[in-house]
C-alpha cells in the first residue's frame, strides 16, 4: 500500500462500514457529491438507500438517525460543520445518549456522528471554527479525535460499529496528512490511548492535530528533554490506565488541547492526573483561551490557536519547576 | 407477565374497555402521586383517550409509535402491560424501565413503543426514521407521532414533517390539540392551524373529533391504508381536551386559565361516555368490573415490585457496558 | 469614509447602479480570493442582485435587516460602504467589523445591518426580535429577513414564522430560491412550496420574479406598506439563481449538479441586462464608469487598510471589556 | 425585612430589573401565569409589553431576544428545564455570545437566561435532571450559580444589568431555601467568589446547592478540621484571585460540583489550582458520575448526586495523604 490521505482513510472507513454490514447508512448534506470528502464514490457504490443527502434539517434528520436506529439501523451522520452539532445537542445528549439508560437496557442508539473539518479552517471564522469536542466528552458521548490517516480508519471503522452514539472529530488541520501504510488497516478500539514516541522525562498529552505539533516539538528538544508523546484518541471513554502509566514514567503533564481552556479536555487530564497519578512538579496545559471565538482575520485566529511555540515553553518550565 | 395477550381493540367492546383501562389508569395513578408511591407526578391523560385508543385501534403490532410527556394512554393503547407501566410509574424494578425512566420515558420497544418523551416534539422525528428504516426494508408498517398542540410550534416537528413528505415516509402525525400548551392558550400561540401547516408541507390533513374514538379511528385507518401502499404521511388533528390540570403539580396552585363552563362544556362529552353508548345493553358493568379486577392486579404487581438497588444506578448508561468513572474518587 | 451618503434606491438609475455595485463587488471580490487578498472564499451573489436591491429599495435607513452566508448583496444594497465591507472580507482593521467578522458575519448596526450570518436560518428569529423591539417602542420600521430555499426546511426558520405571524409583527421574510441549497435541488428538498408553508402560517405569501428587480421592489412596497400600518408580517419567494457555484472552493471541484443548459437558461436572464434595458439611451455607460471608480477606490481602500495586531485578538470578546484567560500559563 | 426565599428573591430582582430600566424584558413558557415562581405577579405589575409568554419554540425565541437586544432591548429569558438549553445552544453559544467579537465590537448582547429549578427534582428523571452550566463555562458565556437568595437576588440583578449574554441557574434543590434579610437586598458583582466559612486547613469549594452541604460538613469536622468554604458564585469568569488567596491559607483543595465529572467545573478548579496555585496535597473533587443520566427512581437519582458523605470523607483524605 502506499500513502493513505487522512481524508481517504475516513472514505475507507466508511466504504468498509457499509460494506460489512448492511444495517450501517450514511446521511447529511450534499454526501452524495461527497462534497467534504470522506463520503466521495459512496453513492454511486451503494446507492440512495445507503448513502441518504438529505435536506437542510439537522435537528429532524438527526432525531431520524436516532428513529432508524431504534428500528435496527446503524447510522452515521455527516455534519458539514463543527457549530451544526450545536443545532442538535438535544437530539444527541438528551435523546441519543440517554436512550439505554432510560429505556432500562432495552436498546442502545449506534449512532455515529462524523465531523470533517473540526476546529479552525482559515478563513472560515467565528461561526465555523469551533473545535467543540470537550462538550461531548462533558455529557458523555463518546469522543473520538483521531491524529493519523490509520487512526482515522481504525477509530471510524469502530465507532460505526459500536453500539452507543459516538462522535468522531476530524480536525481541519489533519485532513491534509498523509502517511505510509504497509500493512492492514484494521479497527481501533474506543478508549485506548497510544504512545506516539516514549520519552523519561515529561509526558504530552496531545489531541487530533496538535499530535504532530507536539512530535514535532519532542523532536525539536531530543537530547535537552526526553518527551514521551502521548495521544488519547478517544477523549471518552479515556485511557486513564495509559496516562498513570506514562507519568509513572515521567512524573511531569503537559496537554496541548485545541479546546476552550476553561472545562476543556485539558482541564480533564491535569484534574485526574493531580487527583490520582504521580506528579512531581505542577501540570500545565496549551489551550484556546476562555470562551474563544476565532476572528477572521488569519493572524488572529492564528493567534488564539495553542502552538508549537507555546508548548516548547511549557514543556521546559514543567523540567525546571517543582512543587512549591 | 410477558407472554399477555396484546388487547384486542378491532371490536368497540375492546375498544371501551381499553378507554375503561387508560381512564381507570390515570385514576390510579392519581391516588398514589397523592400517597406518594409516584415520585414527580404524572401529566394525566384522562379526557384524551378517544385519540390513543382510535389510533392504536387502526395499528398492527408491528406498527411503531412516539409518544409525549403524556404518555400513559398511548403506551396502554399500543399494549403495554398496565402492572409493567404503574411499576415504571412507581420506579420498580418490575416497570418497563426497569423503574429508570419514569411516566415520561415509558417505553416498550418489543411492542414498538419507542418511548413516551420529556421533550416536546422529539419524537417525531423518532417517528420519521422508524417509518424510513421500516420502508428501507421493505416492510409495510407505519409509524405513529403523537404529539400536542404545543408541539405544532416546535421546529423539530416542523422539519419532519418536510422530511416525511419529501421521502413519502409511512407516518402519521397525530397532533392532540387539547386546546392548551400548560397554560398558554393554542388559539394564541398557533398561527393558521395544525391542518394548513401540514397542508403546506404538502401533507394530506384533516380534522377529527378527538372526543370521538370510532372518527378517530375511521381517519387513522384511512391514513394508515395510504401510508402502507406508498402514499406517503398524513396529519390528523384530534380536538380534544384534558379533563385534569397540566401536571398533578397543577393541583397545589390556583392557576385560572381555564374557565370552569370550559371544562364543564368539554366534560359533557366525555369519550367514555360516548364509546359506551354504543355497547349492547348491560355490557358496560361487565366490562367495567373486568377492568377493576385488570387494575387491581396491577396495583399489587407494581406495588409487590422491588425498589431497584441503588449500587445499580449506573446501569445501561453505555449499550457496550461501558462503566463510567464514579463521581467521587476517595 | 463614515459620512458618505446612502445609496439612493429611489429611481431605476440608482438601483441599476445599486445592481452594478453588488456585480462588480463581486468580481472584484472573486479575484482577490484568487490572488489570496482574501481568505477562505466567498459565497458570491452573482445573478440575484434583483433580489437585495428589489428589497432595500423599498426600505428605509431605519429599518433593519438579517442576512445570510451569501451577504455581500444585501449588505451593499442596505448602505454599507463597499470599501469597508471590502476591507472586512480582506481581514483589514478599516473593515466594517475591524477584520474580526469576514465575509459571512459582515455587519453594520448603524445601517440596520445585524449580520450576514455562518448558520443557515439563524437571522430570521433576529429579524423577528428587531420587528419585535420596533413595534414595542411604537416606530413604524420592518425587519427583513433574507434567506435561501434551503433555510426553508430550517426549524427555527419555521418557528420564526409562527412568531412574527401570531404575533402579527413588521417582518418580511425574503426567501431567494435560487433552486439550490449546495448541491441539494429545492425540488428534492422542500415538501409542498415556500409560499404554500408560509401560507400553512397564516402569512400572506407571494412568488416574484427574482430576475427582476422591479417586481422585487413593488411586491416589497406592498408588504412593507402593511407592515408598517400593523398588517403583520409578509413571505416573499424571489425565484432567482446564482451563476457561480456555491462557494468559491467549488471552482476546484468537478461536481455536475447543474447543467450547463440550466445555467445558460439562467444567465440570458440577468437581472442587470434587464435593469439596463429600462435606462435611458446612453446613461449606463456613465454609469458603469462611475461604479468602476467606486469600486476601485473600494479596492484602493480596502488593501490599505492595516492588518490587526495579533495581539488584539480577543479584543471584543466581551462587551463589557472582560479579559478572558489566555490559553497558555507561563 | 424578614424570611427571603430564594424564589421569591429571584422574583424580587425580575422586578427590580423592570422597573429599573424600560429596556428590560421578560420571555419564556408560562411566565404570565408564574409557573416556575419568579414571574408571579410580573404580568399583572408590567403588562404583556414587558412580560411575555411564548409559544413552545425555544429556538425562535431566543433567536427572537438577540434581535430585541441587538435593538436595545433588554431580554430575560426563563426556562423551564435546563435541557431546554440544550435546544438554543446555537443561538446562545454562537450567535449571543459571539456577536461582540464577530462584529468588531459594534455591539454586545445583553441576554439573561434563569434556569429556575436546573439539576435534578425527584421524579423528574434522565431528560429533566441535567446541570449543564459547565457546558456554559466551557463555552464561554458567563455561568452563574447563587447558592442563596441574596445572592440570587444580586446576582441576577447584575446578570440582567451586564451587557453580555448570562446563564443564571437556581438548583432545584435551593428554591425552597430561606435566609434572614436585615439588610438592604443589592446587586453582587458577576466574577465574585463569597468565603461562606473561614477556615485554614482545607478550602472546600461548593458549587449552588452544595453549599449548604458544604457547610453542613464543615460544621460536623468542626474541632477535627478547620474547613474554609468558598462559594465561586460565579463560575464564568472564575474568581481566580479568590481562590487562590484561599489555597495560601490552606493548601489543600476539594471540589463539590453538581455536574458530570469530565470536564466540569470541578476539573478546571483542580487543574487551574495544580497548574498555578499553592497545593500540598493532591486536590479532590465530588461530582456526578462521568456522562450521567439520572435514572428515575429516587434511590438512583440520588446515588448520582454528589452528597456530605462523600464530602467528608474527600475532607479527610485530603487533610491525611501529601503529595506522594
Ligand atoms: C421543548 C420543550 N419545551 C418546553 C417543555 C416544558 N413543557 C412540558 S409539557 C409542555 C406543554 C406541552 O403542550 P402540548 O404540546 O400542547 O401538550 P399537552 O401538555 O397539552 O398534552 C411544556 C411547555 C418541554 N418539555 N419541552
Ligand atoms: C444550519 C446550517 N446547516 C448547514 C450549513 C452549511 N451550509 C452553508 S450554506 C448551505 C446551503 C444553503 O442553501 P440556501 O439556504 O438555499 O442558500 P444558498 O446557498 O443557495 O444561497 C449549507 C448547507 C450551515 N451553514 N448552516
Ligand atoms: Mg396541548
Ligand atoms: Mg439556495
Amino acid at each position: 500500500m502506499s500513502k493513505l490521505s487522512y481524508t481517504k482513510a475516513l472514505n475507507r472507513a466508511l466504504g468498509d462500514a457499509l460494506a460489512e454490514d448492511p444495517a450501517v447508512f450514511v446521511l447529511g448534506e450534499d454526501i452524495g457529491a461527497g462534497l467534504a470528502g470522506p463520503t466521495l464514490g459512496l453513492l454511486d457504490r451503494f446507492g440512495p438507500g445507503r448513502v441518504v443527502d438529505t435536506p437542510l434539517s439537522e435537528q429532524a434528520f438527526t432525531g431520524m438517525a436516532v428513529g432508524a436506529a431504534l428500528a435496527g439501523r446503524k447510522p452515521v451522520i455527516e455534519f458539514q460543520i463543527p457549530a451544526l452539532l450545536f443545532l442538535v445537542f438535544e437530539q444527541l445528549v438528551n435523546q441519543a445518549h440517554k436512550f439505554s439508560l432510560m429505556t432500562g437496557g432495552q436498546t442502545g442508539v449506534p449512532l455515529t456522528c462524523l465531523v470533517p473539518g473540526s476546529g479552525s479552517r482559515d478563513g472560515w471564522a467565528g461561526q465555523h471554527s469551533d473545535h467543540p469536542y470537550s462538550l461531548f466528552a462533558h455529557a458523555g458521548v463518546k469522543t473520538v479525535v483521531p491524529a493519523t490517516p490509520t487512526d482515522a480508519y481504525g477509530l471510524l471503522l469502530s465507532a460505526v460499529r459500536d453500539p452507543d452514539p459516538v462522535v468522531v472529530f476530524a480536525p481541519a488541520a489533519v485532513l491534509g496528512v498523509r502517511e505510509n501504510v504497509t500493512w492492514e488497516l484494521a479497527p481501533v478500539p474506543l478508549g485506548s490511548a497510544r504512545v506516539h514516541r516514549p520519552g523519561t522525562d515529561v509526558t504530552v498529552v496531545a489531541v487530533g492535530h496538535l499530535v504532530h505539533e507536539a512530535l514535532a516539538v519532542a523532536e525539536e528538544l531530543a537530547g535537552e528533554i526526553s518527551v514521551e508523546v502521548l495521544d488519547p484518541r478517544t477523549l471518552h471513554p479515556f485511557d486513564w490506565a495509559a496516562l498513570a502509566a506514562s507519568l509513572e514514567r515521567t512524573g511531569r503533564l503537559v496537554v496541548i488541547d485545541d479546546s476552550n481552556r476553561s472545562c476543556g479536555i485539558g482541564a480533564e487530564i491535569l484534574a485526574t492526573a493531580a487527583e490520582e497519578m504521580r506528579l512531581t512538579a505542577p501540570p500545565r496545559r496549551i489551550t484556546r483561551p476562555d470562551g474563544a471565538v476565532l476572528p477572521f482575520a488569519p493572524a488572529l485566529d492564528r493567534a488564539l490557536q495553542p502552538g508549537r511555540e507555546q508548548l516548547l515553553h511549557a514543556v521546559r518550565s514543567v523540567v525546571k519547576n517543582p512543587w512549591r | 407477565m410477558t407472554d399477555r395477550h396484546l388487547p384486542d381493540l378491532a371490536d368497540p367492546e375492546g375498544r371501551y374497555r381499553m378507554l375503561r383501562l387508560i381512564r381507570g389508569f390515570e385514576q390510579l395513578a392519581l391516588g398514589l402521586v397523592k400517597s406518594g408511591a409516584i415520585t414527580g407526578g404524572i401529566h394525566p391523560y384522562i379526557g384524551q383517550e378517544a385519540v390513543a385508543v382510535g389510533v392504536c385501534a387502526a395499528l398492527r403490532p408491528q406498527d411503531r409509535i412516539t409518544s409525549t410527556h403524556r404518555g400513559h394512554g398511548h403506551v396502554l393503547a399500543k399494549g403495554a402491560d398496565p402492572g409493567r407501566l404503574l411499576a415504571e410509574l412507581c420506579g420498580r424494578v418490575g416497570g418497563l424501565n426497569q423503574g429508570r425512566g419514569g411516566s415520561m420515558h415509558a417505553a416498550d420497544l418489543s411492542l414498538g413503543i419507542l418511548g413516551a418523551n420529556g421533550i416536546v416534539g422529539a419524537g417525531a422525528p423518532i417517528a420519521v426514521g422508524a417509518a424510513w428504516a421500516a420502508r428501507q426494508a421493505g416492510e409495510d408498517r407505519v409509524a405513529v407521532s403523537f404529539f400536542g398542540d404545543g408541539a405544532l410550534n416546535q421546529g423539530v416537528l416542523l422539519e419532519s414533517l418536510n422530511l416525511a413528505a419529501v421521502w413519502r415516509l409511512p407516518v402519521l402525525f397525530v397532533c392532540e390539540n387539547n386546546g392548551y400548551a400548560t397554560t398558554l392558550p393554542a388559539a394564541t400561540a398557533v398561527a393558521g392551524s395544525g391542518t394548513g401547516r401540514a397542508a403546506g408541507f404538502g401533507i394530506p390533513a384533516v380534522e377529527v373529533d378527538g372526543m370521538d374514538t370510532e372518527a378517530v379511528r375511521e381517519a387513522t385507518e384511512l391514513a394508515v391504508r395510504r401510508a402502507r401502499e406508498g402514499g406517503g404521511p398524513a396529519f390528523l388533528e384530534c380536538r380534544t381536551y384534558r379533563f385534569e390540570g397540566h401536571h398533578t403539580m397543577e393541583r397545589r396552585m390556583k392557576l385560572r386559565y381555564r374557565s370552569t363552563e370550559e371544562i364543564e362544556h368539554w366534560r359533557a362529552r366525555d369519550p367514555l361516555e360516548r364509546a359506551a353508548a354504543g355497547l349492547a345493553d348491560g355490557r358496560r358493568a361487565g366490562l367495567d368490573a373486568a377492568v377493576d379486577a385488570e387494575l387491581a392486579e396491577a396495583e399489587r404487581f407494581a406495588l409487590a415490585s422491588d425498589h431497584p438497588d441503588p449500587a445499580g444506578a449506573c446501569d445501561h448508561l453505555y449499550a457496550d457496558g461501558l462503566r463510567p468513572r464514579a463521581g467521587a474518587v476517595a
